[in-house]
């Protein structure tokens, strides 16, 4: 167990590292000049030079790099030079937007998906099936951005349903920040009512990120079952007069689920890299808006910043899939 | 209670496939009484699973009884409700299957599985569900009843954990969890290994006796019928052509499948009329013998860091000419020795010596040459064919790797193998999954003869094949070495069959060579323990050994 | 399987195309036969035709060509569907029926690029990796799994960034991000055909290595990338167009529909048209694209073969 | 609105974000729009024409040569911790702003050290310019005074407290910060007793206002339709149409400052051929130019725009003239055409995009092609920043920093070379001259001879085209009142102060 979780840190650590190297190189390529940029449109040039020094831009591209590399041995993301604040604190503060967002989507795309795939296997080629694999394609193929506009419209301003964009409304001040989840905090907060209000806010954008990972999900979870029922232990449970019911939800649902597993830990990923367009389409303030605002203005630091938060947050994800390999499945117990 | 217990009369059903329906079962007549052993064996695709599993309505998705039907104690069950089918499927009829690797859900505790199985049971019968702990002892019972040891750590454990036999038996625990009237077994010994096999069969007919058990068990292993079958059915392409007492049956078949399928099992307490020696053939291993192996040994490494000898400093001699058997129970190393000869994988250490030549230090241009003189047969014919190449394309391939040879003379060269391998030469543009195994293995023989090899390795060439086929190709083998000079090493873990054809045998344990020298000598004399045990567990299930009981 | 036996007088004279293909011929109407049965598999077969058509023969479908390469009307702009604009116009008059046909044709080369340059990539070293194993095995699947790690919108964010918007380069980001997914699967695909008794087989006789990953492990691994590139084609044309929509993609006046969307977010809720055609030529090709690869891998992973 | 226990708030929405807030590192529209609600400078842009009103300075005069300047402070100012409005913070502001170089700085430095920076008595600061300066006071609504006490308090490694002020204020505005979420919203809460009172009557002035950030114009128009925001910036111009429709909505559409031009590259490639510049410029049709706004729009008809001190009208300006244009083609190195030239814009400003299919859709008439490049901002001034890469057409919205005719003019001079808004390099030595005299010149009459004949010259050079003047424009609820337009301000910007709600 010690050995595996050094081995995973050591994983974790050699990926960062890596990730960190690649979206270096890969957004200095730029011709961009992000100090002019922020020196203001009429700055000359000694100016643009002051902020040059003070971010440290005017060293050549392997200089950067070393500074680079060697503040981020020590957690640090170097500093947006559009907010002139450290990179790590605020994807610290845009993180839990994300996260929450994120989480509210995966667990309604597992919700919705596994039992639909489920669904789908047992009725294979029925018309269900066929209804659900149409559906679940289709939430592949929507582009989540012209998705998102078209419920916007729809619910908020046609209907007037569900609030437009953000995450509370204007007046309502957040409850205090333990975890940065409103709806966790609110609860914990006892504040039954900005519980509900956020809640409202974060149905579109939830539902608009998890319908293609809901399609996903719900894909797999059906060829697996397909080929689980299909499966000789299957065969020989039902042989044994097991119900019906129990072979597909127990037995054979335990087991499609392992695939199931992998695919979701894919799929958070997935989901962090797809804020980027949602969070624009919603205003959500998390790092997806984050990483588009900085990319627009060449400020790379964050930019980096964020394809690394977003690749720490796959590899854990991926690890704790991993775990749950293992809790699943008792021949990696023992191995 | 005065018919039989299963009656099936005149059951015909067709399988839908993409080419309109495939008849499999053509109007089956059977009836089993309560008490009956019955054995059905039948070639490979004969229908006997489809046959079984009709019984307990789990048959294939797209098949259609088109005439007859299936009566079970008085009640027809040709087309069962589901909800009527809880009452019966392992309550009353269950059954065990072929392959304990794959009948067994990996993720459940082996406990779970079987009280399970009791509480579905208690459902259907309309009682209550027992407590948990009610249902782990009498799991524990049901374990301890098929003779496994030490049920309340077994409870706990995963399929995985445990060995071939032990899962069979666990099979065969859940089976019995309802008390049935029926037990059908499906092939219940075909994956396991010879020892293993003869341990489950006596399995079988102690619980028939202790329990009274109505039993049908298929296999094509005649041998393993007769121990456990009083009555027997022959079923040859979807009929079932001759019925009776087996004993009846195995004295005098009626029918012409039945005899060649006798005919065709190797009978180990045979001695054979072998050819007079070869010229070649001396007493004493000359230092000119065709391959040579001296202190060959496999070490494999796990990625835990264990490690496991597979082959363990084996040293042995083949002269040409000669048919060189290798026997040894699955896992004995017997595969990974033949590759180490082909140089397929590196050995540890050790050499070995080809015509002269040391090939451990060969490498690039030289070995490709040296592997023109020696060629291997693989144990299962169905992966040993590239899905995606035509017949044509995998014979004519090691002509083409080899040989400068144009297309033209490639293509006549392929159409003599297969002439000399009795095959049409239509066959060139077949693809592999529209052939049987037999001729699957034919190709790979052609495709091994191409070069016209000196040597050639034959690992297990017919354990994939029904004994039937299993004949035909040994004799084809035989043909075939007389008619190209060849020498084989013929590694088998049927000593039947390596009584039947070689000349001169080692046998391996664990990587170890227990005893090697004359067949007919080790037959005689078995000097090993092992060898005598192997020998012994061959006979059970032998058909001398059926004829007699 | 039965298989038909044939006469040794028949077999004399030369045989017949029929004869020698028959075995090809069964394999494709089996093919043929599997596919016509899924309601949507034929769907996507349907769709992809359509768009392949809409690309091929765009130009003289489109009822206002000089549309496609920008033409501006001025006094026709935001012009509702009607007989003279079946979609309708956008802000500066442009027929959107014939900038969505335009747009199938850079539809369908983005995606064609970004998945062809990806398996050209990927596919080679996936086979290397998951044959030769040991140190190229390491490094290969090191530098996968690293860019696997980050999600590839995010990646490509980052690098069209850098590299200025527009239509090229978006292509080029996507193409640099699409390759380690080909990596993985022909890894793990070669991984188990190596495995295969028929690779060793292979071997015994004498074949060198560009022989067998040639004529032994592409082939098999082909079904499976076949089902892969045909998914990705509407993936990549969705991700073209993601970043076409936040600004960093193709640009107008180029056709392209993800660019069209984006600007046309801003007339949303009162000149619906403008998005929703190309909007919905996105989705359909895309669903198209998707529901092809699906019914392929039904029909070609020979894990659903034997149904 | 939302109503809040201590009264009305509005609600701004906007789409830019508010990175940094300190008033000497940072201006833009959004972000001025908030320090010049927070903070107080010595004098302020008040209406339109914008005319320089006393703030902080009540009174000030000038020496007879023009480089000594004093300004007398009004003594009720106060920072929002109750500390008076000084002399020296005056000093300290100007002093911050000058040491830090940035933001603001480049407005005076050249002309200003901070020693030139005096503190008389307690409230009369005294500044010593290096050489007379004509645009000077134009510039001081723009350098807002900082508490010294607070910053220093704040002060990290002799930073001047730039990190802390970055999201706090230490001003003596109207309003005072409050809830500040970046990238989401900002709020500012009203100045009890604010030292110069509320113009809209303290019973209607709001409790504060909430800046908030909505990006996607569509959302944008949904929350002022819902009433969610009160007022809105940035919606296109079809949107203000539909919208104008929409009862309880008005919508504020004032003559702006921002001039559109299409810079050619005048050094390098076949844009330094000034007859190929002039037929591109008669080519092009002037009106679309003005369609492409809904009519919202005036044409320029000088490099400088309407509302500025010196303007006069250019009476040949290019107008739409195929055969003048081909007549120029023809004299160029082009006669037939047949070449292609990139058109670059900002990636993501839909009017330049737009004005770009324009010429385009012109252009096919002299048989030139062009490219349309959308490029970020930062990388389009990176590469406009030298001769070698700037691209042969750029579209560029200047928007003046002040009302003085040396704000545009400048950018003619050479030594504004490598400025986003010079990436035509122009190159007359008569122009740079005169722009200099008319910077040290004291007297407005020599001045406004001069800007009239840089006007000429600069038209005749043809180192753009000179496009339009959009208007600006706003939508809003009815219910608000008190906007008070100032073409000075930045597109988008408003005046916070004077607005209010009117509640039913
Ligand atoms: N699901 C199915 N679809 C189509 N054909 C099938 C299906 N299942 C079985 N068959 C066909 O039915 C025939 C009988 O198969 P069955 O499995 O009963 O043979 P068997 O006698 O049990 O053979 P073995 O000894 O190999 O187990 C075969 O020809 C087989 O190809
Ligand atoms: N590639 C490998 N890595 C690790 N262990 C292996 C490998 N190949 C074989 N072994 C192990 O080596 C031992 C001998 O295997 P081998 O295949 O030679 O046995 P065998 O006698 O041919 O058995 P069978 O009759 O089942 O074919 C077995 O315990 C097997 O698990
Ligand atoms: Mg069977
Ligand atoms: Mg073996």
């Amino acid at each position: 167990m010690l050995t595996f979780a050094f081995r995973k840190l050591l994983t974790l650590v050699g990926t960062m590292l890596g990730i960190a190297a690649l979206t270096f190189f890969i957004t200095n390529v730029a011709p961009g000049d992000p100090a002019r940029l922020v020196a203001g449109p009429n700055a000359t040039e000694d100016m643009v030079a002051t902020i040059r020094t003070e971010y440290g831009l005017d060293k050549s591209l392997p200089e950067q790099f070393v500074v680079y590399m060697g503040d981020l041995v020590r957690g640090d993301l170097g500093q947006s030079i559009v907010t002139t604040r450290p990179v790590m604190e605020e994807l610290l503060r845009y993180a839990p937007a994300t996260l929450e967002l994120v989480f509210v989507a995966m667990a309604l795309g597992i919700v919705v998906g596994v039992p639909m795939g489920m669904l789908s296997a047992v009725y294979k080629d029925g018309p269900l099936d066929h209804a659900t694999r149409i559906f679940s394609i289709s939430g592949v193929a929507l582009p989540a951005f012209w998705f998102g506009i078209v419920l916007q419209l729809m619910f908020s301003v046609d209907l007037g349903w569900l609030p437009v964009s953000g995450r509370l409304p204007l007046v309502t001040r957040p409850p205090e920040t333990v975890t940065g989840l409103l709806l966790v905090d609110s609860l914990l907060a006892g504040r039954l009512d900005t519980f509900w209000t956020s809640f409202r806010h974060i149905i579109l954008p939830a539902i608009v990120l998890s319908f293609p990972c809901l399609a996903s999900i719900l894909r797999v979870n059906r060829a697996e079952m397909i080929e689980v029922l299909q499966s000789d232990y299957i065969v020989a449970a039902r042989a044994h007069g097991i119900a019906s019911f129990r072979i597909v939800a127990l037995y054979a649902l335990k087991n499609a689920m392992l695939p199931t597993l992998a695919m979701i830990g894919l799929r958070f990923g997935w989901m962090l890299g797809s804020t980027v367009l949602v969070e624009t389409v919603f205003d959500w303030p998390g790092i997806g808006l984050y990483a588009v605002s900085s990319a627009l203005s060449s400020d790379f630091k964050p930019v980096v910043g964020v394809t690394l938060m977003i690749g720490f947050f796959f590899i854990v994800a991926n690890t704790l899939v991993d775990l749950a390999y293992a809790w699943i499945d008792p021949r990696l117990r023992n191995a | 209670m005065t018919g039989p217990l299963l009656d099936i009369t005149n059951y015909r059903l067709d399988i839908g496939t993409f080419d309109g329906p495939v008849h499999v079962l053509k109007g089956i007549n059977l009836s089993v009484n309560r008490g009956d052993t019955l054995g059905i064996v039948g070639e490979s695709g004969s229908g006997k699973t489809v046959l079984v599993r009709s019984v307990l309505g789990i048959g294939p998705k797209s098949s259609r009884v088109v005439e007859g039907g299936i009566a079970f104690d008085g009640q027809d069950i040709t087309s069962l409700p589901e909800k009527d089918w809880r009452k019966i499927r392992g309550i009353r009829i269950s059954m065990i299957f072929q392959d304990p690797m794959t009948y067994l859900n990996p993720l459940f505790s082996i406990g779970r599985q079987i009280s399970d199985v009791i509480a579905a049971h208690e459902k259907a019968a309309g009682q209550g569900v027992s407590s948990k702990a009610a249902r782990r002892a009498r799991t524990e019972e049901l374990l301890d009843q098929v003779g496994l040891p030490n049920p309340s750590r077994l409870f706990d454990q995963y399929p995985h954990q445990l060995s071939g036999g032990m899962r069979q038996r666990i099979l065969i625990a859940m089976a019995l969890a309802g008390k049935p009237d029926i037990l059908i077994a499906d092939e219940p010994t075909t994956a396991l290994d010879v020892t293993v096999q003869a341990q489950v069969l006596d399995l079988i007919n102690s619980l028939v006796e202790k329990l009274n058990l109505t039993v049908i068990m298929i296999s094509h292993d005649i041998g393993a019928i007769a121990t456990v079958a009083k009555r027997c059915a022959v079923m040859y392409k979807g009929e079932i052509v001759e019925q009776g007492l087996t004993s009846d049956i195995l004295r005098e078949p009626k029918h012409e499948y039945t005899r060649r399928l006798l005919a065709a099992v190797p009978d180990i307490d045979t001695a054979v009329e072998r050819a007079p020696a070869e010229p070649t053939r001396t007493e004493t291993p000359k230092p000119g013998a065709l391959l040579e192996a001296i202190g060959l040994t496999k070490v494999y490494r796990s990625q835990s860091g264990s490690e496991l000898t597979a082959v363990n400093a084996v040293s042995l001699s083949v002269r040409t000419g000669e048919i060189f058997g290798v026997v040894g129970e699955s896992g004995s190393g017997k595969s990974t020795l033949a590759r180490m000869l082909l140089r397929l994988i590196e050995p540890t250490s050790g050499d070995v010596i080809f015509d002269g030549t040391n090939i451990t230090g060969l490498d690039g241009e030289p070995l490709r040459q040296m592997r023109r003189h020696m060629q291997f047969v693989f144990q299962n014919p169905h992966s040993a064919l590239n899905g995606r190449h035509t017949i044509g394309d995998a014979i004519g391939e090691p002509l083409r790797i080899q040989t400068a040879m144009s297309r033209g003379d490639i293509e006549a060269r392929t159409e003599a193998l297969l002439d000399i391998v009795q095959l049409p030469k239509l066959f060139k543009y077949r693809y592999p999954h529209e052939l049987s195994g037999g001729q699957k293995q034919r190709v790979c023989i052609a495709r091994a003869i191409a070069l016209n090899p000196r040597l050639l390795i034959l690992d297990e060439p017919t354990s994939a094949l029904d004994i039937s086929v299993q004949a035909q190709v040994l004799d084809f083998l035989q043909e075939l070495r007389a008619e190209l000079n060849l020498t084989y090493v013929f590694i088998s873990h049927n000593l039947a069959v390596i009584r039947q054809i070689c000349d001169r045998t080692i046998v391996m344990k664990r990587g170890d060579i227990v005893e090697e020298g004359e067949t007919e000598q080790i037959f005689l004399s078995p000097r090993h323990e092992y060898t005598r045990t192997l020998i012994e567990s061959g006979r059970k299930t032998s058909r001398a050994a059926s004829l007699q009981g | 399987m039965t298989t038909p036996m044939t006469s040794e007088a028949e077999l004399s004279r030369p045989l017949s195309f029929r004869e020698r293909h028959e075995s090809q011929i069964r394999q494709w109407r089996l093919y043929a036969h599997m596919f016509r049965k899924s309601f949507s598999s034929m769907l996507g077969l349907g769709l992809v035709v359509v768009f392949l058509a809409l690309a091929a023969f765009g130009p003289w479908l489109m009822p206002y060509p000089e549309a496609a390469g920008g033409a501006i009307d001025m006094a026709n702009k935001l012009m509702p569907p009607g007989g003279a604009h079946w979609f309708g116009t956008d802000e500066m008059g442009a027929d959107i029926f014939s900038r969505v046909i335009m747009g199938a044709r850079t539809s369908l080369w983005i995606g064609l690029i970004i998945t062809g340059i990806a398996a050209l990539i990927g596919v080679p070293l996936g086979i290397v990796a998951g044959y030769r194993g040991g140190w190229p095995r390491a490094v290969i699947m090191r530098v996968t799994e690293l860019f696997l790690a980050v999600p590839g919108l995010a990646l490509a964010l980052a690098i069209v960034a850098a590299l200025g918007p527009g239509i090229t380069n978006c292509v080029l980001a996507l193409s640099l991000v699409w390759w380690p997914g080909y990596v993985r699967l022909v890894e793990a695909k070669a991984l188990s055909v190596k495995e295969e008794l028929f690779v060793e087989s292979a071997r015994s006789i004498g074949a060198k290595t560009p022989w067998i990953l040639w004529h032994h492990i592409l082939p098999n691994c082909l079904s499976p990338i076949i089902v892969k590139m045909s998914m990705d084609m509407g993936m990549a044309i969705l991700s073209a167009a993601s970043l076409g929509f936040i600004g960093l993609g193709a640009q107008p006046p180029a056709p392209e529909w993800g660019a069209m969307i984006s600007v046309a977010r801003t007339y949303m809720p009162d000149w619906w048209w403008y998005s929703l055609f190309p909007g919905a030529a996105i989705f359909l090709t895309v669903l198209g694209f998707n529901l092809l690869g699906d019914g392929l891998r039904d029909i070609l992973d020979p894990r659903s073969r034997d149904r | 609105f939302e109503r809040t226990d201590k009264g009305n708030v509005i609600v701004f929405g906007g789409r830019q974000a508010i990175p940094v807030l300190d008033p000497h590192i940072r201006y833009d529209w959004s972000t001025r729009m908030i320090q010049q609600s927070v903070y107080d400078a010595l004098l302020k842009y008040e209406g339109d024409p914008a005319e320089l009103k006393p703030w902080l300075a009540e009174t000030w005069e000038t020496s007879a040569d023009g480089k000594t300047w004093t300004f007398h402070l009004t003594k009720d100012a106060k920072f929002h911790n109750g500390d008076p409005v000084t002399a020296e913070a005056v000093r300290y502001s100007f002093e911050r702003g000058l040491k830090l170089n940035k933001g603001v700085a480049w407005m005076l430095k050249d002309f200003l050290a901070p020693e030139g920076i005096s503190v008389v008595d307690d409230h009369t600061v005294k500044f010593d310019l290096k050489a007379p300066y004509a645009p000077f006071l134009s510039f001081l609504p723009w350098w807002y005074i900082v508490n010294p006490a607070e910053v220093k308090a704040h002060e990290v490694d002799g930073d001047y407290g730039q990190k802390w002020l970055t999201d706090h204020a230490a001003g003596s505005g109207p309003f005072k910060l409050g809830r500040w979420e970046p990238n989401v919203l900002y709020e500012i809460e009203a100045v009890d007793n604010y030292w110069k009172g509320w113009p809209q009557g303290e019973k209607n002035r709001p409790a504060g206002v909430i800046f908030k950030i909505i990006r996607e114009p569509a959302a944008q128009k949904a929350a002022l339709q819902r009433g969610e925001a009160d007022i809105v910036e940035g919606l296109t111009p079809d949107d203000y149409i539909q919208i104008k429709r929409v009862p309880g909505i008005v919508i504020q559409d004032h003559k702006g400052m921002t001039t559109f031009g299409i810079k050619f590259n005048t050094q390098k490639g076949p844009t330094a051929d000034i007859n190929l510049r002039k037929a591109i410029a008669y080519a092009l049709d002037y009106d679309a130019l003005i369609q492409v706004y809904n009519g919202a729009a005036t044409l320029e008809t000088s490099p400088l725009p309407d509302a500025m001190k010196g303007y006069t009208p250019v009476l040949d300006m290019p107008r739409k003239d195929l055969a003048k244009a081909k007549e120029y083609l023809a004299k160029s190195a082009y006669p037939n055409g047949g070449l292609t030239l990139p058109y670059v814009h900002v990636a993501g400003l839909e009017e330049a995009r737009r004005i770009g299919l324009v010429l385009l859709d012109n252009l096919k008439a002299l048989n030139i092609n062009v490219e349309i490049k959308p490029e970020q901002w930062p990388n389009m001034v990176a590469n406009g920043s030298k001769v070698e890469t700037s691209p042969a057409m750029t579209s560029v919205f200047t928007t003046p920093i002040s009302t003085d005719p040396d704000a545009v003019a400048y950018q003619y001079h050479k030594n504004s070379w490598g400025q986003y808004y010079a990436m035509m390099f122009y190159d007359n030595p008569k122009v740079s001259e005169m722009i200099d005299q008319a910077r040290a010149a004291t007297s407005w009459d020599d001045r406004a001879k001069l800007y009239a004949e840089i006007q000429k010259q600069i038209v005749a050079d043809q180192p753009e085209v000179f496009g339009m003047l959009q208007n600006r424009r706003w939508a809003h609820r009815d219910y608000l009142q008190g906007f008070q337009f100032s073409p000075v301000r930045f597109t988008g910007e408003v005046d916070l102060y004077p607005m209010w709600i009117k509640a039913e």
